[in-house]
């Protein structure tokens, strides 16, 4: 039916975020609560589940336009559009936002996780209170994939850094009430949002239940419109459509990589032998059957296709080496491998495997533990406290490490620059090739989509075959919402993004 | 008397100086602090920026610093600031303490009312079956995990009522109370029910066995008299004090039980504050708690002197 | 033989026994004695020889299990408290028949006020007010000469020397004016000198109440000086009953010849340093394993193959001297 | 006489009761207060008085089981008061005791073998099968079988295990025992044969005792000399005889006239004091009994008696009896 | 007055049953539950020991083609997610409680052990630190305790021991103290030190012995508490880590996800739990009537 307003929507959230400030914020913990609470200069379409450079969607800014050989991003922005305490928006808050993220303010985040991805840009200019120009470097056409993430929030000028954390002030849908930790997120209804007539809810509400079975519970017995987005595992999506029947389930592709960090800097990773049998002794598929009941993703660093926009075509996967149908053919060429470095089936070789200590990694470290068992490694699992895991990672106190890497984009510039350019700092296992880099920088500038998938592809295969970081699956997750909720659209390239909730409404 | 309440405060508050000091360095001993678990999600650490944040929460101090900072701040009631919510600690703390206090005073009196009857005629039925099966009950209460116990409650009333008691912070009508906290509590209580029932049992067994309870049967007193009046007030004493002992055990059980049936209460956000590594919260919540176990082991001690005469404490 | 109207405790052919898992104490065997109103009937033996379980069989409070009286009779005042049931038997203890217990220390209850405790077995079995029953109680006290009465009753045991709780014990079995006082040990537990004045004060009262006394000890000293008669038991059994005088002055069972010969007396002047006792050998037999014949057999000096084989009657040497031994004539003699 | 063997001179022992925030001495128990006496080679000294007196504590102390509050212990002539538990060791071997209660007194989980060896193998002075020929030898002096060694300490009776405890003490071959209560928690015809054993193993083996117990009957049988304590002192020593010929202080007269004799033609249950021993925290100022004493005059409460030679070696500490020598009191019997 | 047949009385009150066997036989029948928990506990100490035997596959072997496996003749409790047999996970998980269980309480009883041993053996300052510091460990909730110290030390099968082990020793120290203290008093020390033993040889060859029987009745309570301690840190994330099969682990785990799909995971291992708790309670019972029936506890 038509779109009905009113009624608040409740839903449980899976813990407790450490603040408000989604530009401090490197997890969906976040961005799921406090998306509605902003507005960025443009976003992926909120009803289009694959976020692509086609379903980008003017927001505050009303247009954009490339110019000075596409080194310059202008965008025109709305006016009349007011922030939650009644301050008018103008171009100064936009440029404010890009500054604090590039860190040339006076204020300063309190952490800054995506500062790199606006490695390219020179500065930001305002022409008037309604036009805001990026200058680049050099074209860098991936720059509205990112400006168009749920991560990047306008904020206001006139709040500071730390009270974005505590309380923030948008421009979104909606506004803003309490956040108290381990407890509930409340949000209410903007009347004075620039959208006429939007959003639909009078509401949010979040419970916190960081315990799944509770949680789960809680929205089978009616207590939650909606469970948290893609909190779902595979296994329970079958648990709660045989107690709720009625409730509508979805599952997608949350763009988050399960991966092997490989510390080749010392013995034994150090040999690429060793490093390349143990890319081809994965049985990716069993990770899927096993943890997903098949329903998961087979790809390199890109999301796979079809959901994602830059993933290898299936025969281009299947030549790259491990990825081949013949597990027990790749197998047998990975013992190989392994003989010629000195191991066999009288001299296995010990490995610890390390990973956090959460069940999203620790499963599938002991599924890899299993497999490589057949190519004469005996792996121990070394479960790390999250406070320990990166600098663990970081001292390079590991041999293999059983990683995830989200991506808040769909997009070849996020993922390769963060996770394979030389010094990055995401870059765990310092992979650096120079020929693979200067590879990034010429995919990254080509406008035109269609030419530069094939590049992506090749880097894509190219860092396979290197085993950079070897990519195992790419996870899918389910999020359930009871029948009366409509509006709501689960993205499947992303999980980070499709949160603004402003015509979500309950047909009740 | 007086004597002895000075005395016992001064151990007290050594007690309390040592577990600050515990707690203190516990903290600090634990790898990673807040630094490390804000930039974990982030994927990396930035050194400039931890530094800078390191410096601006003060937790680059030597330690001595860091310790009289808080503990001058703590007597002072000055808590501090959370870390993670950057709000006063205390009033973060400070909400919660009730909706705990509530769930653990129900808890405690489940275990009290259900406990010392049931073990009083246990004691006094030996050896028949009814003693058999209470005594098969009560360890099985003592069998079951928690958590376990917890979920399965939340999972049959959903199962069979297509409902279940989740936390409501204004319950509306008394049902919604009732189920709000008496269903948790009655989910911890029943493991302290157990053990109270276990202590009240072999207390009886072996206050029954002492000669006054044959000399007030010598005077003709009936059974009932005998197990109530005389034995029952003998047999109470030690009941008493591992009633004391559990305050600290109940608190460890409402950690999984908060959890499970969230209930956003002191128990679990103090789990939720050692994982963010969050000092002022854990710090404070910590000393809160001890002051609260060290009040109650010493509110035990002194009932001990009114239910028995005998304990005069003079020394 | 005796006045019948006159008894108030009568006791057949009693039997009480332990069912232990280590077999089976016939505890108390074939007991039988009386008493007279007034009387004081002194019970000596050595340790374990039954003398408490007597006492509890006759208040019928041996615990159950392991004991049970397996048979005979105990009539009080005419009625046979074995056929009462429990409510009956609670109206009859502490009322017609109470009992002081050996250990003063550990037979007050703690926690209650002495005062409390009195008032307690008062009310029981005489429907006062409270406030009466209290002055019962502080008269109680009074009459065992506890000086300031009314400040001790509300006084707890802990606070009071061990002659003051004999004492309260005493007041307490005495509040109803019992037919029957049974004292088991009452002084064991105290010093000679407070022996001495609890001994004096429960003759005097008893004299002044006419109760009839059971006096349980196994001091023959404290027998000789309280009691009018004695029944000496060994191993569960009587081996013999006498008035006091014709005991002390001819005692016809060897064991209590023993007895009374391995008690050091008090040296009048001139016994000699290091003068050895006349010791009993052996040791007294485990109440499972009694001997088929008489159980003080392998002890005895006088012992022939009959005792290993009969147990010797009860016979009345004359007067109401009962002996239980084969030899008993010739007793006096050999020693 | 024969030679001093054990002398204690003035011995004290307070115990501290506490109280306060530092656990301050807000009180003292006066459990013994100076007490003296001696014991010669082969000789007997009967200690009595009633529960709680101090008896225990002195023969604590002798042993050095507790540190004397002050005081000398001299054995053989030497100053054993302060020697430290090294120098101590070589002394152990003179001196043994026996307790009253004889199943406490014996470790439950120990063999009887194992019990009466152990002073042996402690000191080093036999093991193996020496060690059991002379753990066999002991067994047999107090009367019990050798094949008794491997039972445990409940397989025996009381009569039985006391007989352990004091073959225990012979190991070491002593030359004190002292007995604190040693018949105490025993039947009346098992005491005799305690007391029997205890006086021929003196007759053979010289031993002197220092013989502790409540009950004068008993003491009097294996005493050569008798002393009797009230509150933590010495109130009368003298030669046995004499002591029950003559009882000088109103407490031994009255403790003598307390028991009870076995002849019910001689009634005479009448006490002689009233009242309840005082604390020995706070025992009265002067003379300790006169609370209880029915010949108390004014002097009694404020002066305290010394313990005085009133000839023959029969000391009294009795105002009453001060320098005159004699008794001024009426005997009692 | 009713007939009474001594013999049967005789028999209930054990007087037939003497010596060995017997007397054995004897004590299951008068403490039925005891003998019950006695059986379980002995059943799991057997699974424990022959892990290898019994279990009929790896616990730790994955195969995605046989992923949760209803419970079967071929696997007799089902699979679980991994395909992992959980009849020989629940097997070797009897391994992994146990340590955790035997582990724990033999560490915390050890060192409560000694620290008791000596605080109530020296008393003195001695003794006044070590009440201070029990009463301190006592003041902090166990579990918060375990928490922290599991943060600390990591995640690991010895780290959860250590960790439940800590909070256990003021309980077991206070016992053996008090234990201590009137063992002191009796004579049979005294006696010791007449002879001139030294204070440690009496501690060790007087005092422990006699300690004992309290102290196995403590630590059998102890067991049980300490499984369930570990299956709560597992609850809450810290429990014992894959790949050890931890039966804690096990069911909290798979209660969140497969309570009703594949109810074979979660009612298996918390069967095994409770029945090794409940046994290990059982029998704790029955030998504190046994041993001491005085300790309270
Ligand atoms: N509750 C009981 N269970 C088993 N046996 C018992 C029990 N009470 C008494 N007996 C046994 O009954 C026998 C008689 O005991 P009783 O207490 O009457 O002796 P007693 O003559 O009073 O000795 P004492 O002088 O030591 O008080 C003893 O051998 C004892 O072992
Ligand atoms: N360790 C101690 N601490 C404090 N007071 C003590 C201690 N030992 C003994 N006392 C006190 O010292 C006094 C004398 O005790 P002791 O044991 O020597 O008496 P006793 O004459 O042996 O008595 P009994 O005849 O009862 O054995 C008593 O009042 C006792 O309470
Ligand atoms: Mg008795
Ligand atoms: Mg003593
Ligand atoms: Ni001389």
């Amino acid at each position: 039916g038509e779109p009905k307003q009113g009624g608040v929507l409740r839903m449980y959230h899976r813990d407790s975020p450490a603040n408000a400030s989604i530009l401090e914020g490197a997890t969906y913990s976040v961005n799921v609560p406090f998306m509605g609470v902003f507005n960025n200069l443009v976003i992926y379409d909120q009803h289009i589940a694959q976020n692509s450079p086609d379903t980008l969607r003017p927001e505050l800014a009303e247009s954009w336009s490339w110019g000075n050989d596409n080194k310059k991003l202008t965008f025109k922005l709305r006016q009349g559009v007011k922030w939650h305490d009644g301050k008018p928006f103008t171009s100064a808050d936009v440029k404010c936002t890009f500054d604090l993220l590039m860190g040339k303010s006076q204020q300063k985040l309190r952490q800054n996780p995506r500062k790199a991805w606006y490695n390219e840009v020179n500065e930001i200019t305002t022409s008037g209170d309604f036009e805001v120009s990026f200058d680049l470097k050099r074209p860098q056409p991936s720059l509205l994939a990112m400006l168009a993430s749920g991560y990047t929030p306008i904020y206001p000028c006139h709040v500071s850094p730390a009270d974005m954390r505590t309380h923030p002030v948008g421009t979104g849908p909606f506004k803003f009430v309490e956040f108290k930790a381990n407890e509930s997120i409340k949000l209410t209804r903007n009347p004075d949002y620039w959208k006429k007539g939007l959003p639909y809810l009078d509401g949010i509400e979040y419970t916190i239940i960081t315990n799944r079975s509770t949680a789960i519970l809680a929205f089978v017995a009616g207590k939650f419109d909606m469970t948290f987005p893609t909190h779902i595992t595979i296994p329970l999506l079958k648990d709660i459509k045989s107690q709720a029947p009625n409730a509508t389930c979805v599952v997608e592709p949350t763009n988050v990589s399960t991966n092997i960090i490989v510390n080749s800097t010392s013995a034994p990773f150090d040999n690429i032998d060793i490093r390349r049998a143990m890319a081809m002794a994965l049985d990716r598929k069993a990770f899927v059957d096993i943890l997903f009941e098949g329903q998961a993703d087979i790809g390199g660093t890109m999301l796979p296709l079809p959901q994602g926009v830059w993933g290898m075509p299936k025969d281009k996967l299947e030549t790259i080496p491990g990825y081949g149908r013949d597990v027990n053919a790749n197998r047998e060429e990975a013992k190989k491998l392994m003989q010629k470095a000195g191991y066999g089936p009288d001299k296995h070789l010990a490995v610890k495997v390390s990973t956090r200590n959460l069940a999203e990694y620790r499963d599938p470290a002991v599924i890899l533990i299993d497999q490589l068992k057949s190519i004469y490694i005996d792996g121990e699992l070394d479960v790390v406290e999250t406070a320990n895991w990166f600098p663990k990672v970081a001292r390079k106190d590991y041999m293999l490490g059983l990683n995830l890497t989200g991506n808040s984009v769909d997009d070849p510039d996020q993922s390769f620059y963060e996770n394979y350019s030389c010094g990055s700092e995401r870059n765990y296992t310092n992979y650096c090739n120079k020929e693979i880099e200067k590879l990034f920088d010429v995919q990254s500038q080509e406008t035109d989509t269609s030419k530069r998938k094939p590049l992506v592809w090749d880097i894509d295969k190219k860092l396979q075959e290197d085993v950079a970081r070897p990519i195992i699956f790419h996870a899918r997750a389910g999020t359930c919402w009871q029948p009366y909720v409509k509006g709501i659209t689960i993205m499947s390239n992303s999980s980070y993004n499709g949160f603004r909730y402003e015509d979500a409404w309950l047909d009740k | 008397m007086f004597a002895y309440l000075v005395r016992r405060l001064f151990l007290m508050l050594v007690t309390l100086f040592g577990i600050s000091i515990v707690i203190f360095l516990l903290l600090r001993i634990v790898p990673g602090n807040i630094v490390d678990i804000l930039f974990a999600a982030a994927g990396y650490v930035d050194p400039a920026d931890k530094a800078n944040l390191e410096k601006e929460l003060g937790i680059d101090q030597p330690l001595i610093v860091q310790y009289w900072h808080w503990i001058s701040g703590f007597l002072r009631g000055d808590f501090g600031y959370s870390y993670v919510s950057e709000k006063p600690a205390l009033q973060e703390i400070l909400p919660r303490i009730p909706i705990t206090a509530r769930l653990a005073g129900l808890a405690l009196l489940f275990s009290v009312s259900i406990g010392i009857p049931l073990g009083v005629i246990s004691a006094v039925k030996q050896g028949t079956r009814l003693d058999y099966a209470l005594r098969v009950v009560s360890l099985s209460g003592l069998s079951l995990p928690s958590f376990w116990l917890g979920l399965l409650i939340l999972t049959a009333s959903v199962a069979m009522f297509g409902q279940m008691p989740i936390f409501n912070p204004n319950p509306q009508t008394w049902l919604e109370a009732f189920a709000t906290y008496a269903v948790p509590a009655a989910a911890v209580g029943f493991r302290s029910a157990a053990l109270t029932m276990r202590i009240t049992r072999s207390s009886m067994l072996e206050v029954l066995r002492q000669d006054y309870i044959r000399t007030a049967r010598a005077k003709g007193a009936s059974d009932a008299a005998v197990n109530y009046q005389h034995a029952l007030k003998n047999a109470i004493l030690p009941v008493i004090t591992v009633i004391g002992i559990e305050a600290a055990f109940l608190i460890g059980g409402l950690i999984v039980t908060e959890t499970v049936f969230n209930i956003p209460g002191v128990a679990r956000f103090l789990v939720e504050a050692i994982r963010w590594r969050d000092y002022p919260i854990v710090q404070n919540l910590v000393m809160l708690i001890a002051v609260v176990v060290v009040s109650a082991n010493f509110i035990v001690d002194m009932l001990y002197a009114v239910f028995d005469p005998r304990i005069r404490y003079t020394d | 033989m005796t006045d019948k109207s006159n008894l108030v405790l009568e006791v057949k052919n009693l039997k009480t026994v332990f069912f232990t898992n280590s077999g089976l104490f016939k505890a108390v065997d074939d007991l039988s004695f009386t008493v007279k109103r007034g009387e004081t009937l002194a019970i000596v033996g050595e340790s374990g020889c039954g003398k408490s379980v007597t006492a509890l069989s006759l208040m019928r409070l041996v615990p159950d299990p392991p004991g049970r009286i397996v048979g005979g009779s105990i009539s009080l005042e005419g009625t046979d408290l074995l056929a009462l049931d429990e409510a009956e038997m609670r109206a009859v203890r502490g009322n017609r028949i109470s009992m002081i217990f050996q250990e003063p220390m550990t037979s007050l209850n703690p926690v209650m006020r002495i005062g409390d405790q009195i008032v307690e077995a008062v009310r029981l079995h005489r429907n006062i007010p409270a406030q009466e029953a209290r002055n019962i109680a502080v008269e109680m006290l009074r009459l065992v000469r506890i000086p300031e009465p009314a400040r001790r009753a509300k006084e707890y045991p802990h606070q009071l020397s061990g002659g003051m709780r004999q004492r309260a014990m005493i007041a307490m079995a005495l509040a109803c004016r019992p037919a029957l006082l049974i004292a088991d040990e009452p002084t064991t537990a105290l010093d000679v000198t407070i022996q001495a004045q609890i001994l004096a004060l429960i003759l005097d009262l008893q004299k002044e109440l006419g109760t009839g006394l059971v006096l349980i000890t196994h001091d023959l000293g404290v027998v000789a000086q309280t009691a009018q008669r004695v029944i000496v038991m060994y191993a569960g059994r009587k081996v013999e009953e006498a008035s006091v005088e014709a005991l002390f002055a001819a005692p016809k069972h060897p064991y209590t010849r023993g007895l009374m010969a391995s008690i050091p007396a008090v040296p009048a002047a001139g016994v000699p340093a290091q003068a050895r006792l006349n010791e009993i050998p052996g040791t007294v037999p485990s109440l499972v394993r009694l001997p088929k014949g008489c159980a003080f057999a392998p002890r005895c000096k006088l012992a022939i193959k009959r005792c290993e084989a009969e147990y010797p009657p009860l016979v009345d040497w004359g007067g109401g001297h009962l002996a239980a031994c084969w030899r008993a004539a010739e007793v006096a003699e050999v020693a | 006489m024969s030679e001093v063997l054990l002398e204690v001179t003035n011995l004290k022992k307070h115990y501290p009761v506490r109280a306060g925030v530092l656990r301050r001495q807000v009180g003292t128990v006066h459990s013994v207060d100076g007490v003296s006496f001696s014991v010669h080679a082969g000789e007997t000294l009967g200690l009595v008085g009633e529960s709680g007196c101090g008896k225990s504590t002195v023969a604590r102390s002798v042993l050095r089981l507790v540190e004397p509050t002050s005081g000398q212990i001299r054995l053989d002539g030497e100053d054993i008061t302060h020697l430290s538990k090294a120098a101590l060791r070589p002394h152990r071997r003179s001196m043994q005791i026996v307790f009253q209660d004889p199943f406490a007194s014996l470790n439950p989980r120990m063999t009887a073998g194992d019990i009466v060896g152990e002073p042996l193998a402690v000191h080093g002075l036999a093991s193996g099968k020496a060690l059991d020929a002379r753990v066999a030898t002991l067994f047999e002096q107090v009367g019990l079988r050798a094949d008794q060694m491997r039972n445990f300490p409940h397989q025996f009776s009381g009569g039985q295990r006391q007989r352990i405890c004091i073959a225990r003490a012979l190991a070491l071959e002593p030359r004190l025992i002292v007995c604190d209560e040693p018949v105490s928690a025993l039947d009346v015809s098992i005491q005799a044969q305690v007391i029997n054993l205890l006086i021929d193993l003196q007759r053979q083996h010289g031993f002197s005792y220092l013989f502790i117990a409540h009950d004068l009957a008993v003491v009097a049988h294996i005493s050569h000399r008798v002393a009797v304590m009230y509150l933590g002192r010495i109130v009368e020593i003298a030669a046995k005889d004499e002591l029950f010929r003559n009882p000088r202080h109103p407490y031994t007269q009255a403790l003598l006239a307390s028991v009870p004799v076995a002849n019910p033609l001689a009634k005479k249950l009448a006490p002689l004091v009233d009242g309840d021993v005082p604390s020995p925290v706070n025992p009265p100022p002067g003379c300790a009994f006169h609370t209880r004493c029915r010949y108390a005059m004014e002097r009694c409460k404020t002066e305290r008696p010394a313990l005085l030679d009133a000839g023959d070696g029969h000391q009294v500490a009795c105002l009453l009896n001060e320098g005159t020598g004699r008794s001024q009191l009426a005997p009692t019997t | 007055m009713a007939a009474i047949d001594y013999d049967v009385e005789l028999r209930r009150a054990g007087a037939y049953a003497t010596g060995g066997w017997r007397r054995v036989l004897y004590l299951a029948q008068r403490h039925v539950l005891g003998a019950a928990g006695l059986v379980i506990m002995t059943v799991f100490v057997f699974t424990a020991i022959f892990a290898d035997f019994i279990a009929r596959y790896d616990p730790l072997s994955i195969d995605s083609a046989r992923a949760l496996a209803r419970p079967s003749l071929a696997h007799w409790m089902g699979t679980d997610s991994f395909g992992r047999d959980v009849f020989s996970r629940i097997i070797h998980g009897a391994r992994i409680s146990l340590a955790v269980g035997i582990g724990s309480t033999a560490l915390g009883g050890t060192i409560g052990v000694i620290v008791g041993l000596t605080s109530g053996y020296l008393s003195g300052w001695v003794d006044l630190v070590f009440q201070r510091v029990s009463d301190v460990l006592q003041a902090l909730p166990l579990l918060v305790l375990a928490l922290v110290m599991t943060a600390a030390l990591g995640p690991s099968l010895p780290n959860v021991i250590i960790a439940i082990a800590i909070p256990l020793i003021p309980t077991v120290a206070r016992v053996i103290r008090a234990n201590t203290l009137a063992l002191r008093e009796l004579p049979f020390i005294e006696a010791a030190k007449s002879i001139g033993m030294s204070e440690v040889r009496i501690a060790l060859r007087h005092v422990l012995p006699n300690t004992l029987a309290p102290l196995i009745v403590l630590a059998t309570a102890q067991l049980g508490s300490t499984i369930l301690t570990e299956a709560s840190l597992s609850f809450l994330g810290l429990g014992i880590p894959e790949p050890y099969p931890s039966w804690g682990r096990m069911l909290s785990e798979s209660a969140a996800e497969y309570v009703r799909t594949a109810p074979w995971l979660v009612i298996f291992p918390g069967i095994a739990i409770s029945l090794a708790v409940f046994g290990a309670n059982l029998f704790g019972d029955a030998l504190r009537d046994i041993l001491d029936p005085r300790q309270r506890g």
